[in-house]
């Protein structure tokens, strides 16, 4: 069969792609610089997102829980409770007993000069506490699922940490998340969209070439392989050409945006890791030849 | 090698421009097809190889019956068929030598040789000293001859010229008519249109005559 | 001048732009969703920085600042400076005098058991202060100045605000306008070059029309006129395409959004003011006269 | 009317295909330019519209010296013109009346009055009820008549037609001839590429020939 015959050719189709790109630049500019804008921003995008949940996050700063005993409990409990509470934080949290002494010292403290009038007191009337310091990774979901564990211990009669706070940070990540699944979705589909009308213009524009191809007998395959190639090719280029623009985007900013993020110490501006940047390159790829596919086989069709 | 029975091919309101046509070319015959214009030469050489169905009608070309052929059976098909174009339809982003090596890349014959036997084949057309240039660049006589080259270069057995000497002069006619007789000699089934009577009476061979889609002569 | 004649008349060639969109429907579409999808991803990525920027401020709330007299200083000095405040904060604010037996009572109350002890004081140790409740819509950098305002009067000794945390939300403000010029600016640039090289095609289409009628005598105004009013076509149906797609990604989006959203009561969803809309549409149509105006131009050069 | 001084034209690299020529067509002269294929025929008649500029020499068309034209002032002389293309250069997107109907549109005229004269016009190659159709759907002669109305509607001063009979049998080239001559007799000035010498046996007029770029007769 001659159509085995062809696809022993590789080497055939690929020259006669490049020749193509070669031969008319424009077309294969177009469909290149589409693919490389729609990676780019969809890049750009998700790292900014990724980037405002790890602000936010910091922003949060490292959480704090006090659970409080009641006012009865011995100092003893509040020892056994906080090494409980220890045991439930995990070994990177920092779990302090405050005894019924330490309590009244505290406050004696914070009042200054007005302190010495509970000096008077026959009997301490603070509950002993445990105050659990968590550490800067810990998420607001991860510190609720905690807080609501330490309040199933009995003898917790109130655990705080700051609860009106975290369902704010929780119901911005939210919101954050949301838009970005839209903005997302769409970018995707805006991009699937631009490169494969992008492709088929590109077609358009060599429909007499087509047709002489397949009057002087080419098959369909004959004449679908080298777009296929190019559109690969193009979609190539177009992924590693958005990478170099994520990287120059973010040498751009990273000056501009060390003041912003001065408070969020240890913070760096979100990098693509390794296996995302061939994901971008192999997405271009995917999506050159998808766009082709799509483009060729209408026109094949029709 | 060709039969038509009772072929007729009509475009949606309009009168047929093939009506009713009943034609057997044997193997290694030579066919003139004349008529006026608009009689119906290029309708009916388009749908012997296959580029339009039939109305109704069937059509044999090389044993096959084509009005049943399959879309991915046409390619193969037309590998046996060299058509000369009215309008040329020759690729103008690619130089001349590409255009007629590519009719042999398209059935799997090797860049190399391909291009070898183009080259040889324009020689025999007289165009060899164009070979690089893009076929916008040549005069309309060049362009038809390149077309030549390319329906002749991988020797099909059937062979369908349109007016294959209407932008040449007398004497460049005679060379490609000459060209065609000898791929005729070695085999070749031949169908040439042509609105041109003075080549009947220069080179007498069977003349198919139509007028409004109707054979109104044969012989 | 015939080119006068022809300046004359505007209505024929623009049944010649309907009718070469209407016979091309490929390449209108595919100009059309370019600049329909660019316009789209511009105004949703605008949408979505300003909603970002509403809600950190809701997240805000409403603006609390403490002003501390020196101990010494008398009830009358107090109600003083809460006029001179309340000049200063705006009509919205709410000021509050709270006087030296005021403090102390606030005090005790706020210790509970332990107030009884407070009772032994001879004398008043506690400031007299001055409370300054901002309306919601004071955002980050007004609370800070008018905080400074404050500090230089003379009677005041401390401005309490919540400096750490005002510092916080203007990093992330900084941080999030940063990206949104860069995000901003690429897509701009992205836009702008799509449509130009998508026009390009389409006028690389169309080279055989455009070279038959500069044979046939047309000049390069009566050739480049119904390009520029199909480009104009184009990008205003784009625009008003996009417009679409924001109002359906809104009513999208708005429920999702609602939970998110349920703190900052009283907060929507951001959306287009009527003189934006009248922009992304007149946007969309001079972006498309502006590429089609560089493809066509390009083109009658070369 | 158009003059030509020792006109060259060559391409980079080839050997020039109008080689130091000069001619001169008289206000309402008819002129016949002939040669092989190849010779420079389309070549000359492009430099006198003004589609190539000459390497070398003074082209003076109705007064106007072409190689000194701006490129904005192209247009205007080409409305005097009427050109009949080897190729026809119809659009394809556009029905055979409207590519008629165009070179009027172009040149200022109203579409009302402009598709009249187009029909009219599309009566006289005997095409009108072809009015609708794209040119794609037409036979290779019928589009080489609409060429020629297109050409010939405006009424130019000028008729350049580059083989306008190519496609076309002895009765239909008569009746064209007949247009162009009638053309003539009203005070157009007119010259007709083409390679069939049988023509200018059967229609005796003033004959320029051409070989190699080179005039070889005249007269
Ligand atoms: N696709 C089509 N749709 C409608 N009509 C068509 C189509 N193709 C051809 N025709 C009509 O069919 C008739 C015959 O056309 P055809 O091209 O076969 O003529 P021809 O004999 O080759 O003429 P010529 O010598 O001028 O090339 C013509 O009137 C033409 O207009
Ligand atoms: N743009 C170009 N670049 C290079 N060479 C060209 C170009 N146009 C024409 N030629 C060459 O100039 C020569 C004369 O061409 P021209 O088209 O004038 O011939 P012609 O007399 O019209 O021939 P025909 O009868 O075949 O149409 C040819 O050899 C052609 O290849
Ligand atoms: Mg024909
Ligand atoms: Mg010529």
């Amino acid at each position: 069969m001659a159509t085995n015959r062809q696809l022993l050719r590789p080497l055939y189709f690929l020259q006669r792609a490049i020749a193509n790109l070669v031969h008319a630049p424009l077309m294969s500019l177009v469909a290149t610089a589409t693919i490389a804008l729609s990676l780019f921003v969809g890049a750009i995008f998700a790292l900014s997102i990724s980037g405002g949940e790890a602000l936010l996050n910091a922003w949060g700063g490292a959480a704090h829980l006090t659970l409080y005993l009641s006012p009865a409990a011995p100092d003893e409990a509040a020892r056994i409770l906080a090494q409980r509470a220890a045991f439930l934080a995990g070994p990177q949290a920092t779990v302090q007993t405050v005894t019924h002494d330490a309590a009244l010292a505290r406050l004696k403290h914070d009042l200054g000069d007005l302190g010495r009038a509970l000096d008077g007191l026959e009997e301490n009337p603070l509950s002993p506490l445990v105050e659990v310091r968590l550490p800067r990774s810990a998420n607001a979901a991860e510190v609720r699922a905690l807080a609501d564990q330490f309040a199933r211990i009995p003898e917790v009669i109130d655990v705080d940490y700051g609860r009106a706070w975290l369902d704010r940070l929780t119901s911005l990540l939210l919101a954050l998340r949301w838009t970005a699944i839209l903005l997302g979705v769409v970018v995707l589909a805006a991009t699937i969209f631009l490169v494969s009308n992008t492709i088929q213009l590109t077609v358009f524009a060599r429909r007499e070439e087509i047709e002489i191809m397949k009057l002087c007998g080419g098959t369909d395959w004959f004449v679908r392989t080298p777009f296929l190639i190019e559109g690969a090719l193009q979609g190539l280029a177009g992924g590693l050409i958005a990478l170099g623009g994520v990287a120059l985007a973010r040498h751009l900013l990273l000056p501009k945006m060390a003041d912003a993020l001065a408070f969020a110490a240890g913070m760096d501006l979100p990098r693509l890791l390794p296996s995302q940047m061939l994901a971008v390159a192999g997405g271009g790829a995917a999506l050159g030849l998808l766009g082709s596919a799509l483009a060729v086989g209408r026109f094949l069709r029709a | 090698m060709i039969k038509l029975f009772h072929v007729t091919k009509s475009y949606l309101g309009d009168r047929p421009c093939i009506a009713d046509l009943s034609l057997t070319v044997d193997k290694s015959e030579f066919v003139f097809l004349t008529g006026p214009s608009g009689a119906g030469k290029t309708t009916l050489l388009r749908l012997i190889f296959a580029a339009e169905r039939p109305t109704s009608g069937q059509i044999i070309v090389g044993g096959r019956n084509i009005a049943r052929l399959s879309a991915s059976a046409i390619p193969y098909l037309r590998r046996n068929i060299g058509v000369v174009f009215q309008d040329f339809k020759l690729l103008n982003n690619r130089s001349v030598l590409d255009n007629v090596a590519f009719a042999l890349e398209v059935i799997g014959e090797r860049v190399g040789p391909a291009r070898r036997r183009a080259r040889e084949m324009l020689g025999r057309v007289g165009l060899e000293h164009k070979a690089e240039s893009p076929p916008q660049r040549l005069s309309g006589g060049e362009q038809q001859r390149v077309a030549i080259a390319r329906a002749l270069v991988n020797s099909p057995a059937i062979v369908l010229a349109d007016e294959p000497t209407g932008n040449l002069d007398a004497s460049l006619t005679a060379d490609i008519l000459q060209l065609l007789f000898d791929s005729n000699a070695r085999g070749a089934t031949i169908v040439v249109a042509t609105h041109d009577r003075g080549l009947l009476t220069r080179f007498p061979r069977r003349a198919v005559q139509l007028a409004h889609g109707k054979m109104t002569s044969d012989g």
